[in-house]
């Protein structure tokens, strides 16, 4: 899909070489090890209403592991709406919901253009499917409401060059930052939801080193293990014990069951610890 | 019970309240849905109930006998919470444009609330006035720029609000002359430029 | 595609909910809740292509997959190894200049199994559905979905190396060719299981690193997923399918049409691997080893639904009802309870443990997935 | 097995000669139950010969290919009058088909049929329709049509008795009647200059459609669907204790199937009023237009939830197998269905009928 509305320069041009530094050595530059525990996410920082302009918005940022050679998460999410539609439009008895998730240019590594790819279109569907089941779509008839999400850092290494594999496993965490701004912006933007939505990652994980048997943890940072045999994603309603939407992927054997089982799990005791920052932080909007 | 709410909270049995706007019954019990301060209403003890009790139907239990309880952004933050325009609603509006059949307005004001988004609004002829129906000519009552006050009085179409101004207290209450000065009104049906000292027709609001 | 929305009316939503609730669960076109609708198959119609497969619907849906195949100079390995570093820093350059960067850079010279992996973009797949942009977001939603399942185990891009230096580029084109008529996933992706099942790729003549050269004879061709022995028999490994299956109630329910899928409290798409891997290449054939590949919600169509308005709340409901003006028309549908027979879109989401349970049956051993392969196999190839 | 995978026939040829016989010839409507669609014509011996005799013969005689082709010249024989699905270049007298399907003669009237064609309204017909679009005094309404059909809001039954007086509450809540996405039964009322159709339900048989399943025949390939015939709508008694069901097939096929509701009854046998003191004739009205426009479902037994599902069944594998449907023919392949159901595994209880069962079902039907 070519842009037809702007003249770039050749995909990829604009990219930086990136040289390694000379006193690195090749073995350890590329890993950092987790110094987390197995169940503990990163510590978030959301506050809400940032964008005057929006009916609702709100910035997430998760810190950015191994001193530097991470960067962070950062989001931006506004919320256009309640708001009426075009006339073209036929009638509707809900809100029509709308979810769109765009990398910044400079969000990652390789530059992204100003069009959406279809890894943004993807991301777009989870998190549309993520939040209709949060929100009371009847409420509105005959209404709009946007969902506009930047992702203004991408959580992703800055030096090595295994970013392509790796990136795969780095757009679920993108998606679990972008299901809890997007929820911090709804509420903020007062458009009934059923419950808080958050969402969580957790990964099985094999570690460099030791020759440990794979295990599970939340929030993983691709970076810090030797490999990522399965991660899955969950936007997660607490108060009411629902998930609203499920990305697995990986590669199980079927007859283990249990470990899928203990995944999802874990991926919403990741969603509940991310619930915890967001109702803080809606608290604190409140006060 | 806190005051304060967040989407979810978990507000009480359905068996002791009835929802309000803001809130969502599951399993019997009521919820949170906005975030926003907790407020519960007594029901009215005069038999006619008001609007806002009227459009809360529970089939479970009598209406007039139970609290309602629902959450609000108002009083909380200063940005208040988008509203939608609802059958019942007074609201203030800009007309946009006018045809033999029907004015178009852009709705300001639904209650109380300045609304961020614009909705189209639709003032029918028939709809101008309570008499004479079938003469109301609707240039003569309404011209584009006036702001009207105005009923809802259906969820429309599509695209567009049905209004009516079809009660003395209901029209123009702004409007300015060809001239563009702003007028007074002089009776119910005429606004005059105090500067020429010509009158223009118009359905004109009583003033309160 | 979530915006397929399907137009019903409350009250047929109502029926079918609860028609599809029962325990067994009364399907609108009397399958069981695990049959799927007949299919009608074939392999190899496109002799331009690499594999080829066509599938159909009684109702006439019906897609097509065409594999085609293209030797391609593996980046990474454009640029001969003398100085480490040196190799290190031109490797990471070029790789940025393409674009893309594998994982391949530092491991040309490595002999273990990491350097025999396939890449990501080795696979290039497309789906066109007819009457949706190719940017439309359920479109790209699928083809996101059945990427992710062939890429999953990295079995496929594995295959694709040719020596250090090229390797095949696989165009996976599925075309549906009637509008859908109900959430296409399934049959694209049994068509597309299809159609590389059947994929030949030229044999190899050359040796080693050098320029690859191929035999000419077609027939020689070995096939992409090799058979049991030589070129028939049961390929050992196979390509991977994606179900879609939903839950209404207690029930879980395969192969959904477009109306039951339009009551659902959850749909998932499940894809599923049979990787024999090498540890168990000397067991029986006949138990697969059965993979969880990838698993994603579908947006069930049911929230968007029209709600059904009781009867003890319609205006337009008795007799007298129309003469009473001061029942307003149209307030907003207050909260209420759900009533018996009244369709009420479903809000929230679905208990963790539905979720579980509709992978669970699946994966189940000897369960619908088994016999969906089973079935597959029985398809003729060429 | 929960899933049959089964390889590509070859092309079935669907041309047989025709049950018509030598000396009918100006009545050789050649409507073999795969040649057309809908019976514009209603003709009545077509009918007749049509209901008796279902037959289904695979003979490829070409001496009765009455199937044409666009441009394929049917005669230039001036006595003949060109009719629907043809044309004439001036100057000759060639009348030249301009669709594919059969011909028909009526007197001196030749047209053809088309194989496959959208749902052409006719005043009087009986159709099932979906609401599309709601408008300030009228709903647009799907009835399989090239084009939307109307329904006037001052072509339906106001609760509170017909005679009640349209008011302008009524304009304002007409999304309380019908909204999008309901279904309703309704006649065709008339029919404008460009071929659309203007509804009406002001009968108690009209109005909207609940308790029951919706499926859609029209617009199929190989010539089955729902023809006009006597009667569109009846109600049948369900085996294994389903239950009295309802049946409309609306001429444009679109079919409704429900549970018979009581309030019905009383409509179609206007006598059984004597029985029922509580439903006089006065009120009757009254209670027949409380629940015309309902959405709230009865209480339906499984038994009769799963009678519908199998007529439903039926009604799908008469189409798939190029078969036509009307009263006649469903309720055979309904008995059918139940002895085959008995006679199956799965027992009275399966009443699924897809893929090679519906062929099986078929097949008895048409006697092969």
């Amino acid at each position: 899909m070519a842009d037809r509305r702007r003249i770039n320069g050749p995909a990829g041009a604009t990219l930086p070489p990136v040289y390694l530094n000379e006193d690195a050595q090749p073995s350890d530059d590329s890993k950092i090890s987790r110094t987390r525990a197995a169940n503990a996410i990163r510590k978030l920082y959301l506050k809400t209403g940032v964008t005057p302009s929006a009916s609702g918005s709100a910035y997430l940022e998760i810190e950015a592991p191994g001193g530097g050679a991470v960067s962070g998460l950062k989001l931006s999410c506004t919320v256009h709406g309640p708001r009426s539609l075009p006339r073209s439009t036929p009638f509707s008895p809900h809100i029509i919901l709308s979810t769109h998730v765009k990398y910044a240019p400079f969000a990652t590594k390789q530059r992204h253009g100003y069009l959406r790819d279809p890894m943004e279109r993807d991301l777009g569907t989870h998190l549309e499917a993520a939040l209709r089941g949060a929100i009371i779509a009847d409420r509105w008839p005959k209404s709009g409401v946007d969902v506009i999400i930047s992702i203004i850092e991408g959580d992703q290494d800055r030096q090595t060059s295994k970013s392509q594999e790796l990136g795969s496993w780095e757009t679920m965490n993108a998606l679990a930052g972008c299901i809890t701004v997007a929820s911090a912006a709804l509420a903020d933007a007062g458009i009934d939801c059923v419950d808080t939505i958050a969402g969580g990652v957790a990964a099985l994980v094999k570690d460099a080193g030791d020759n440990n048997s794979p295990r599970i943890v939340i929030d993983p940072i691709p970076l810090e293990h030797e490999k990522i045999l399965s991660a899955c994603c969950v936007a997660y309603l607490p108060t009411r014990d629902e998930v609203t939407n499920l990305w697995f992927k990986g590669d199980l054997p079927a007859s283990d069951m249990e470990l899928y089982t203990q995944l999802v799990e874990t991926g919403i005791q990741a969603a509940k610890s991310a619930n915890l920052v967001l109702v803080e932080c809606l608290h604190e909007t409140m006060g | 019970m806190s005051t304060l709410a967040i989407p979810g909270q978990l507000l009480g049995s359905a068996a002791k309240f009835q929802p309000g706007p803001g809130t969502h019954i599951h399993e019997s019990n009521l919820y949170s849905s906005l975030l926003g301060s907790v407020v519960i209403t007594q029901p009215a003890k005069a038999p006619g109930p008001t609007k806002r009790l009227n459009k809360i139907i529970n089939t479970t239990t009598t209406p007039a006998e139970l609290p309602t309880i629902s959450v609000s952004r108002s009083g909380v933050s200063e940005k208040q919470r988008e509203t939608l325009p609802e059958v019942g609603n007074i609201v203030l509006c800009r007309v946009i444009r006018i045809t033999p059949g029907q004015a178009v307005v852009a709705i300001l004001i639904c209650g109380d609330t300045v609304l961020d988004a614009e909705w189209q609004g639709l003032i029918r002829a028939q709809d101008v006035r309570a008499t004479e129906k079938d003469r109301v000519k609707i240039y003569e009552s309404f011209r584009p720029g006036d702001i009207v006050r105005a009923e809802v009085i259906s969820l429309g179409d599509q695209a567009n609000y049905y209004l009516s101004t079809a009660r003395n207290e209901l029209g123009v209450i702004i409007a300015s002359s060809e001239a563009g000065n702003a007028m007074y009104p002089v009776n119910w049906k005429e606004y005059r430029d105090p500067e020429t000292g010509l009158s223009e027709p118009r359905k004109v609001a009583k003033p309160y | 595609m979530a915006s397929t929305q399907t137009l019903l009316s409350p009250a047929e939503l109502a029926y079918l909910h609860s028609s599809l609730s029962l325990t067994p669960p009364i399907r609108p076109d009397g399958r069981s809740s695990t049959q799927f609708r007949p299919l009608v198959a074939e392999t190899g119609i496109l002799p331009g292509t690499n594999g080829s497969a066509r599938i159909c619907f009684a109702d006439g849906t019906e897609a097509i997959v065409g594999v085609k195949a293209e030797v391609e100079r593996t980046k990474s390995a454009l640029t001969t190894t003398e100085d480490e570093t040196v190799h290190r820093l031109e490797g990471e350059f070029v790789e940025g200049l393409a674009g893309a960067g594998g994982n391949s850079a530092g491991n040309i010279d490595e002999e273990d199994n990491d350097g025999l992996e396939g890449q990501n973009e080795w696979v290039e797949l497309s789906v066109e559905i007819p009457g949706y942009r190719d940017d439309d977001s359920g479109t790209v939603f699928l083809s996101a979905l059945l990427t992710e399942a062939l890429l999953a185990d990295g079995n496929l891009t594995k295959k694709l190396r040719i020596n250090t230096r090229f390797h095949w580029k696989l165009y996976l084109d599925i075309l549906l060719i009637s509008p859908p008529l109900s959430y296409p996933l399934p049959l694209l992706s049994l068509t597309t299981h299809l159609a590389l099942l059947s994929t030949r790729l030229p044999r190899l003549k050359s040796e080693g690193d050098e320029d690859p050269f191929f035999d000419d004879d077609w027939a020689a061709a070995p096939y992409l997923y090799p058979r049991e022995n030589g070129t028939s028999g049961k390929a050992t490994l196979r390509p991977p399918i994606s179900l879609l299956v939903m839950a209404v109630g207690n029930n879980i329910i395969f192969d959904p049409a477009k109306e039951e899928l339009a009551v659902a409290d959850v749909a998932l798409a499940v894809s599923i691997g049979d990787g024999k891997d090498n540890n168990s290449n000397a067991m029986d054939t006949d138990t697969r080893n059965l993979r969880l590949l990838s698993v994603r919600t579908i947006d069930p169509p049911s929230r968007l639904t029209p709600p059904g308005v009781p009867n003890a709340t319609n205006t337009a409901y008795g007799a007298a009802a129309g003469t009473t003006a001061q029942k307003q028309p149209e307030a907003r549908a207050a909260e209420s309870e759900a009533v018996e027979g009244v369709w009420k879109p479903p809000r929230g989401g679905a208990k963790p443990l539905v979720m579980a349970a509709l992978v669970q049956k699946v994966l189940e051993k000897g369960g619908v997935t088994d016999e969906v392969l089973d079935a597959l196999d029985a398809v003729e190839l060429e | 097995m929960p899933i049959t995978i089964i390889a590509p026939k070859p092309a079935r040829h669907h041309f047989h000669d025709s049950h018509q016989t030598a000396g009918s010839d100006d009545e050789s409507d050649t409507s073999s139950q795969q040649g057309a669609s809908l019976d514009q014509e209603g003709d009545i011996q077509m009918l007749i010969s049509q209901s008796s005799r279902p037959k289904h013969s695979h003979s490829q005689s070409s001496q009765n290919y009455n199937i044409v082709t666009p441009g394929e010249v049917i005669t230039s024989d001036p006595q003949w009058m060109r009719g629907h699905g043809t044309y004439m270049t001036p100057q000759t007298h060639n009348i030249i088909s301009s669709v594919a399907g059969t011909i028909s003669r009526t007197n001196k009237l030749l047209s053809v049929r088309p194989l496959r064609a959208r749902y052409t309204p006719e005043v009087g017909d009986l159709v099932v329709g979906r609401i599309v679009e709601v408008q300030a005094k009228r709903w647009r309404v799907d009835v399989g049509g090239t084009q939307l059909a109307g329904l006037p809001l001052s072509a339906i039954n106001l609760p509170g008795g017909i005679l009640r007086k349209r008011t302008e509450t009524d304009e304002l809540q007409i999304r309380t009647f019908f909204a999008e996405g309901d279904l309703l039964v309704a006649e065709v009322q008339s029919l404008f200059g460009d071929g659309g159709a203007s509804l009406h339900t002001r009968s108690l048989k009209y109005g909207k459609l609940r308790n029951g399943v919706f499926v859609a025949v029209s617009g199929m390939g190989g010539g089955g669907g729902v023809v006009r015939s006597r009667r569109q709508v009846w109600t049948m008694e369900g085996a294994n204790n389903g239950g009295l069901i309802d049946i409309v097939l609306g001429v444009n096929g679109y079919v409704w199937i429900s549970k018979h509701v009581e309030t019905a009854a009383v409509v179609e046998d206007n006598k059984d009023n004597n029985n029922k003191p509580s439903v006089g004739i006065t009120n009757m009205e009254e209670v027949v237009s409380a629940t015309m426009y309902s959405s709230q479902n009865d209480k339906i037994e499984v038994d009769t939830m799963r009678e519908i599902a199998r007529l439903r069944g039926v009604i799908t594998a008469l189409v798939e197998n190029g078969l036509r449907v009307d009263e006649d023919m469903v309720v055979k392949g309904y008995h059918e269905a139940v002895e085959m159901a008995l006679a199956s595994e799965g027992g009275p209880d399966d009443v699924y009928l897809g893929g090679e069962r519906g062929e099986q079902l078929a097949n008895a039907l048409t006697g092969v």
